[in-house]
């Protein structure tokens, strides 16, 4: 155990931590959503965020860039961040309609077992993985030297980059956006409806296919944000990093209180910060066992989560 | 004239198969592609001399996995046309495969499983191209301190049976100028390095070692860079992979070090090297000369007329060969004669290569 | 004929619920619906709005087929259910519910008027407006189903017991309400446990005995039925 | 609360109704006082039992006790508490306050299964049979209540097992007999019909040997004939020697075949008595019964 | 219906095989058994044989392989099929089961007990089953999917502790793990390293007692209990059922089962180390599961001799010049979602699934 490494670090692993679970908090709002609305846990979600990851990377490709281009001047930074997240967007939020028009539909017209659910979400999580897989030889793809990253704010030895400050202001900018559609806006509401009592929703008019596709291409395009910011970030993207991540924002929407959008990001957050501060406390070998640790510790003094369930489902 | 190729197959010592094990699919494939196809340059060429499919060439994919090995291996036992196998590429699967073919008596030949203790288990068959990495440890702790003359450096591994491995006899070596160590999981288990980037920086090193294979290695290298660290990364054989620079950015790349049991390429000779590219469309990779040398170890002794599994086997232990990336002889155990042990090291240069930089003296 | 049902069965797994099913409601009628427990009244309704798929026989809105219509395409023609149980999205408003209630339509000030008028019918629903409906008690929540109910405007409205749960001073109250409803122009039909109240309000009733259809009549004809009387209206 | 609230003159009425059945006036913590005529034979005690949630008091301070022997008949409007009440005595949930004696021991906090062992069968307002299992399965997991057969035993086909198992289904066939549904022994219970449904849910109830049997609204959704059968076959299971503890809504059935009536509203105690008292009662009359239709 | 028809089921559903008469029932039986221990020589029969047999592995070790996922599939099924218990982090057990051996017998073990195999499996399996109930224990409140994750939790932290101890030695692994015992008339040990046929048979054998200990379980109060739980858990206990104590017995229970797995794996692997326990293992033997159709014994069998025949039969095959292998996962995923689309209750469900979901299928709303 390493204290004084915990504490001299304490700043910088916070900073770094909360970049981190943003993306992860954007990347379980998906985990969340479906949850919400269909009581099942979509597992293909990591290859929804597996695509974007590429997309952005083809799409930047088109324009030659690659991980060794130089860095582009401010402008051609903001245009090329635009393009790559509306490719990663569009790539995702189409892979999340195609699941959910592939995986799920057909077994909701035949009023499957949730388990089925589940296991065709797996077969499509796998379907998707290894086709990325052969296409690039399982090799890790680098990202442009988008965004060379600057210290912006610094204090003592915590320096907050410029990276950091868009990731973490874009999550935060995403969810609220979010949370005031799904709150304020009719089909938001469609969508709590449905969640809430979806009999009665039919009952109210609410097409229930409807806010199902649209309630997985929202998760789509919030994964397909997450996963440009990751690309970012990391560095570089491979076949298998849907895999990898998607565990860690399923634990985070389930540490969060799974099918509640807040709670999605407490999770992320948090997990971003635990893992960290374990990885300097314990090594960075530890940082995946913590989380699940914390999870499970958590979850025996609150079953459902820190935040509880549901979209607004609390009191029922 | 193809129907007298089966013809002249079954005259003096042809007819026979020699065998590459190894990871051809999957995450691992790299090095063993690498690795294939020199053998298979070697079997090509030899045949092509005999202007006929004198050796057939057989493939068998393990994914470079000990739970798929066996199987795979058993499968090729079963072939009993194959005298010799150049393979498996790594320790895992190795040890999990080897005692299959030690019980069938089939000679094997690594060109790239370097842990130590594979050489102990009593194997008759097992015969290493390389360098194990109690060779290429010491090499490194000697290239960070007379060369690099870093006085601090931080020691990081994946926690893989190669890479912790490789990690603890540096520690041991650089003794007081590790300032920390850190673990990190394997590849593809883990992404994002920002704790270990974080203690790196704190830690005032101006040298990364990090025992692991190129593909977490690239992450941490463009990550450290992100992060505004300007030292030295290094490594071993497992990070000598265009991978690493593919991931990082060559200009994050260049000015990391690897060390690899293995001599440049241009030693290897131009013939080599052409005959590769044009065999297989690609600049010959890391091991794949070795690989050639093992083949044609091969092929040179059953052009001798050893062949049976049993008397291949018995040749290699006599066998004296120069060949394209080094001398072979081996001793009893299987381990190549410590004389003829070399470790280069090389550098990633701006185009995402790596260029040997010099060869370290071990002792 | 606003709404027909012709010879309607419908199963729920391997138990049929409807045994053939056939009733009208004319425009401007209050039609009650009344049976014992587990009688089909409620699957009745639920058949009406689209919730379960019928097996056999048809339904016939407003001169339309709709039997094989989604249920929220069947709220866009004008039918609108108060179900059984409520079916109040707990998480939402009181507000936010009725909201829910118009979801298909457009025109804000409609909508908004359309809400003063549901304010008006329950003013309880005015004083709690921004509450938790969740949080609410039985006989509030059931007002906010029928006032939500009629956020949609409809041509048609099912109410599924919409006395359950309250106290017996509501009772009478939803009644007069239900009456002026269907004075201000709805059509309504009404499944009732409290059948007393339900067929002296009625312009014409059916009675539900597992799954068939054992009478009708007007309501008064019903309520003076020996049989009907005997069985769901008396205490003994 | 320990004083009996009495504030309106309805409360007063009921008041009157059971001098009896006072809770005692004074003293913080209310102590357990049986029905003193009572007291000999009190099978199940229910003393000043309250439970909310969250904010609704589903049961009010509510004290009755049931004798052995008896069929009991607990009645009030929609959300009076009935179901309440046999939840919790069954484990089900846990009175804020009270105690709940069973034999002459509480079983508050006691696990929903030790309770069932210690004798209390239940059926279930809205049917909650294991849907895909046969009749017969559905019966024998009640019977398997009092089998002693372990995991090992049930492995290893233990000559125990066999006994037991054997025990066990002519048990319950006989119990499908007792019931009259012996003929869908081997259906799927999902398939029954509403009115088998809820006989198999009396048989699976009577499966586990209780000596109180608690049946919540059995009667819903049968028509007269129906229900006429249903009254022998409560009275036959009183004859057994079973206490039966009935919540229903049809009054012919409760005045026709229960000793005892209490009434609930609201979460309290309104009236206790014989039917004829009960019938009688104006708090009743006003706040289940109805007044009798001259509105026609 | 008659009673006597009822006597004699049981008032159990009972799939086709359950209906013929005994002797039949037995012959059959008899009939399967058989033609399993002669798998290994399915290659010879002329025609149909080269088809069935694969190319890339060698099929005795391909059968050996499908018998412990099978195994892992009946274990798995105890949890999902009949307890209706959703684990995620099945592999944890099999882990478990091929660690304890490994300690207990390979000289890489800082135990230095060197055991024979025979004598580390009471030990080994005492393990996992306590392995099993203290996971079990935890996760007792959890509702589905909460349980899902922490299950998938406790596999991930198992396998970061065998990468990251010095006593499970991550992935240098443990060597030299002792084969079964026994020796042939000729001298030379029964369970070789070049024949994976014996290996086979053990496997197959072992199958065959877990299914009869699986079969009595299901058809006894044990089996009456998981099911009443998994259709009502709280009519369950107040009907007299002690739901905890049987799902725990099902944690144990599944635990035992793969941790025989991991047994017999690690005696025929010689070579285990931690990079084997991968979750995509435990999610593909719980596909396995659904797929061959949960809660039924011959589904969870079919299931997971698929799960690990389907790829390994991919090995070899050359489509045009592609590797079929490489493809081998791709394929894989569509065949998963394809079969549960096609037969959502699974290939072979048990009747009571099937029945089940027939009726659920009336009872789409119009769409
Ligand atoms: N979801 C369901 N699955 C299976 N059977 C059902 C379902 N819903 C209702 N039933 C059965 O269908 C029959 C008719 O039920 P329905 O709810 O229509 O009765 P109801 O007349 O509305 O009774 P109540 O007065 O209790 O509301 C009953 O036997 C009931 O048990
Ligand atoms: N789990 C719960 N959470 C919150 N409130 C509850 C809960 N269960 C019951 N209640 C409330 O407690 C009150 C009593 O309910 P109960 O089911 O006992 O009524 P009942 O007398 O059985 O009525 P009915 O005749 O309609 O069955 C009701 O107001 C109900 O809403
Ligand atoms: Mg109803
Ligand atoms: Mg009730």
């Amino acid at each position: 155990m390493n204290f004084s490494g915990l504490i001299q670090d304490f700043g910088p692993l916070t900073i770094t931590g909360l970049a981190q679970g943003a993306i992860i908090a954007l990347f379980a709002l998906g985990y969340t959503l479906v949850y919400g609305v269909l009581r099942l846990i979509n597992f293909a979600h990591s290859e929804v965020f597996l695509v974007g990851t590429f997309a952005c990377l083809i799409v930047w490709g088109f324009f030659g860039l690659d991980q060794n281009s130089a860095t582009p001047g401010l402008l051609g930074v903001l245009g090329y961040l635009a393009i790559g997240l509306l490719a990663a967007i569009v790539a995702s939020g189409v892979t999340a309609l195609a699941v959910e028009l592939v995986a799920y539909r057909p077994l909701r017209r035949r009023n499957a077992p949730p388990l089925a659910f589940l296991i065709t979400a797996i077969g499509a999580s796998l379907f998707i993985s290894e086709v990325v897989g052969v296409l690039t030889d399982r090799n890790q793809r680098g990202v442009p030297p988008l965004i060379v990253q600057k210290d912006v704010v610094s204090f003592g030895n915590t320096h907050i980059t410029n990276l950091q400050i868009l990731i973490i202001v874009l999550a935060l900018v995403m969810m609220f956006a979010l949370d005031r559609f799904i709150n304020r806006s009719r089909l938001g509401r469609g969508i709590r409806a449905v969640a809430q009592n979806p009999d009665a929703a039919a009952l109210m008019g609410v097409n229930k296919s409807r806010v199902i596709s649209l309630v997985f291409l929202i998760g789509g395009l919030m994964a397909g944000i997450a996963a440009v910011m990751y690309d970012l970030k990391i560095g570089a993207t491979k076949f298998d990093a849907g895999f990898l991540l998607g565990i860690e924002a399923f634990t985070a929407a389930v540490l969060g209180g799974i099918g509640n959008l807040r709670g999605a990001l407490l999770g992320g957050l948090l997990l971003g910060l635990l893992q960290n501060y374990a990885a300097s406390l314990l090594g960075s070998e530890w940082l995946h066992a913590a989380s699940f640790v914390a999870l499970v510790l958590i979850l025996l003094f609150r079953p459902t989560g820190l935040l509880g369930e549901s979209l607004g489902r609390a009191r029922a | 004239n193809k129907d007298t190729s089966s013809d002249t197959a079954s005259g003096s010592n042809c007819g026979y198969k020699l065998a590459f094990f190894g990871a051809l699919t999957g995450s691992a494939a790299n090095l063993g592609v690498n690795i294939e196809q020199g053998f298979e340059l070697a079997v090509n060429q030899f045949n092509e001399k005999k202007g006929s499919t004198c050796i057939e060439v057989a493939k068998f994919d393990s994914q470079g996995a000990a739970e798929v090995a066996p199987g795979v291996a058993r499968s090729l036992v079963a072939d009993k046309k194959v005298l010799g196998i150049v393979g498996p590429p790594f320790s895992g699967e190795s040890e999990a495969a080897d005692p299959i073919f030690a019980e069938a008596g089939i000679p094997t030949i690594t060109p790239s499983a370097t842990r130590t203790s594979l050489a102990s288990k009593g194997w008759k068959v097992f015969h290493r191209a390389v360098a194990n990495d109690d060779a290429q440890g010491p090499a490194a702790a000697a290239y960070i301190k007379d060369v690099l003359k870093a006085q601090k450096v931080f020691v990081a591994d994946d926690q893989s049976a190669y890479g912790a491995g490789l990690a603890d006899v540096v520690k041991s070596k650089l003794g007081a100028a590790v300032v920390n160590s850190d673990k990190t999981e394997g590849d593809g288990k883990q992404t994002d390095f920002s704790a270990l980037v974080q203690k790196v920086k704190s830690s005032g090193a101006t040298a990364l070692f990090y025992g692991g294979y190129y593909t977490n290695a690239g992450l941490i290298r463009k990550q450290l860079t992100a992060a505004g660290w300007k030292g030295t990364l290094l490594g071993g054989d497992g990070m000598k992979d265009q991978g690493l620079a593919k991931a990082s950015g060559n200009a994050a790349a260049v000015g990391t070090v690897v060390t690899c049991p293995c001599s440049p390429p241009e030693q290897a000779g131009q013939d080599f090297n052409n005959a590769y590219k044009a065999k297989w469309n690609v600049a010959a990779g890391t091991y794949s000369d070795v690989a050639y040398d093992a083949a044609n170890i091969f092929l040179q002794g059953i052009e001798a007329g050893n062949t049976t599994p049993e008397k291949l086997n018995n040749y290699l232990s006599t066998v004296n060969y120069k060949g394209i990336a080094n001398t072979y002889k081996w001793t009893p155990e299987g381990e190549l004669d410590p004389t003829l042990i070399k470790v280069w090291a090389f550098k990633f240069d701006a185009s995402g290569d790596t260029k040997a930089d010099q060869e370290i003296k071990t002792s | 004929m606003l709404l027909e049902l012709k010879d309607i069965t419908l199963l729920y797994g391997r138990i049929q619920a409807l045994h053939g099913i056939s009733l009208t409601v004319g425009q401007g009628e209050i039609v009650a619906l009344i049976g014992a427990n587990g009688a089909g009244k409620s699957t009745t309704m639920r058949a009406i709005s689209g919730l379960r798929p019928v097996a056999q026989g048809s339904i016939v809105f407003d001169g339309e087929d709709i039997t094989k219509l989604r249920a929220d395409l069947r709220v866009v023609r004008g039918v609108s259910q108060s179900p059984e149980g409520r079916g109040i999205f707990p998480g939402m408003t009181v507000r936010e519910n009725l909201e829910m209630g118009a979801y298909t339509r457009r025109n804000r000030t409609e909508i908004n008027e359309d809400m003063e008028r549901a304010f008006t019918l329950f003013p309880r629903l005015k004083e709690r407006e921004k509450q938790v409906s969740g949080t609410m008690s039985g006989g509030e929540q059931q007002m906010l189903a029928v006032g939500r109910a009629l956020m949609s405007r409809p041509k048609l409205l099912l109410l599924d017991e919409p006395s359950m749960g309250l106290a017996p001073m509501l009772i009478q109250q939803i009644f007069d309400i239900i009456v002026e409803i269907n004075q201000q122009g709805t059509t309504v039909l009404l499944v009732e446990q409290n059948a007393q109240q339900a067929l002296s309000r009625a312009h014409r009733g059916y009675v539900l005995e597992t799954g068939r259809i054992v009478k009708e009549g007007t309501g008064q004809e019903l309520l003076h039925d020996p049989a009907v009387k005997d069985a769901y209206l008396g205490v003994a | 609360m320990s004083e009996p609230h009495i504030e309106t003159p309805e409360e007063l009425d009921r008041a009157n109704e059971r001098p009896v059945d006072e809770p005692a006036p004074s003293g913080s913590a209310p102590e357990s006082r049986p029905t003193p005529e009572a007291a000999g034979d009190v099978l199940l005690e229910m003393d000043d039992v309250t439970l909310r949630f969250g904010g609704v008091v589903a049961l009010d301070g509510v004290s009755f006790a049931l004798r052995k022997g008896e069929i009991f008949g607990l009645i009030g409007p929609n959300g009076a508490g009935k179901t309440t009440c046999f939840n919790a005595m069954t484990g089900v949930y846990r009175p804020t306050s009270g105690a709940i004696r069973f034999q002459g021991q509480s079983i508050v906090g006691k696990k929903k299964h030790e309770i069932t062992r210690s004798g209390i069968g239940r059926t279930f307002q809205n049917v909650r049979l294991f849907p895909e299992m046969t009749a017969l399965e559905n019966v024998m997991v009640g019977a398997d209540a009092h089998f002693k057969t372990s995991v090992l035993g049930a492995l290893f086909r233990l000559p125990r097992f066999w006994r037991e198992e054997r025990e066990g289904r002519e048990k319950s066939l006989e119990l499908l007999r007792f019931v009259g549904i012996e003929h869908r022994a081997g259906e799927v219970s999902r398939n029954l019909s509403y009115g088998e449904q809820r006989r198999l849910e009396i048989a699976r109830a009577l499966a586990t040997n209780p000596t109180l049997l608690c049946l919540d609204e059995p009667a819903a959704g049968f028509n007269p004939a129906e229900k006429e059968d249903l009254l022998n076959l409560i009275r036959k299971i009183r004859d057994t020697g079973v206490t039966v503890l009935l919540i229903e809504h049809d009054m012919r059935l409760v005045m026709g075949v229960t000793d005892r009536i209490v009434v609930l509203e609201f979460g309290k105690k309104i009236a206790e008595g014989t039917p004829a008292e009960v019938r009688e009662n104006p708090a009743v009359i006003a706040a289940y019964l109805g007044v009798p239709t001259d509105a026609a | 219906m008659s009673v006597a028809t009822d006597k004699r089921n049981g008032g159990a559903v009972r799939g086709w095989l359950g209906r013929q008469p005994l002797p039949v029932r037995l012959a059959l039986v008899a009939l399967f058994v058989v033609a399993g221990y002669l798998l290994p020589y399915v290659g010879s029969i002329p025609v149909i044989g080269p088809q069935i047999v694969t190319q890339g592995i060698d099929w005795p070790s391909a059968l050996f392989n499908m018998s412990y996922y099978v195994l892992l599939a009946l274990g798995l099924n105890v949890v999902v099929g009949f307890a209706g218990l959703l684990d995620l982090g099945y592999v944890g057990f099999f882990a478990v089961g091929a660690y304890v051996t490994a300690l207990l017998t390979s000289p890489d073990s800082i135990l230095h007990t060197e055991w024979a195999w025979l004598a580390s499996i009471p030990i080994a399996l005492a393990v996992t089953m306590l392995a099993g109930v203290l996971l079990g224990w935890p996760t007792l409140r959890l509702r589905g999917d909460y349980l899902a994750i922490v299950t998938l939790g406790f596999a991930e932290i198992i396998r970061i502790v065998a990468t990251s101890t010095e006593v499970l030695r991550g992935e240098r692994g443990f060597s030299s793990i002792p084969h079964p015992p026994g020796q042939g008339s000729d001298g030379k040990p029964i369970f070789g390293v070049a024949d994976a046929t014996p290996y086979f048979w053990l496997g197959l054998t072992v199958i065959l007692l877990v299914i009869v200990g699986v079969r009595n379980l299901d058809r006894s109060r044990v089996g009456r209990s998981w099911l009443a739980i998994r259709e009502d858990e709280e009519a369950a206990e107040l009907m007299g059922v002690r739901t905890i104590k049987y799902k725990l017995w099902a944690f144990a229970i599944g635990a035992f089962i793969g941790g025989l797995g991991g047994i017999i794996w690690a005696g025929n692997q010689n070579f285990i180390n931690s990079a084997t326990f991968q979750l995509q293992f435990s999610i593909l033997v719980l596909a396995g599961v659904v797929m061959g159709g949960s809660g039924n014994i011959a589904g969870a069998i079919l299931g997971g001799a698929l799960i690990s025949y389907i790829p390994d039969r991919l090995r070899g095959i050359e489509f045009g010049d592609t590797d079929l292998y490489e493809y081998r996962f791709a394929i894989f995923g569509a065949a998963i979602i394809l079969i549960m689309v096609l037969r959502p209750q699974g290939l072979i469900p048990s009747r009571r699934r099937a029945m089940e979901l027939k009726d659920r299928q009336k009872e789409v709303a119009p769409q």
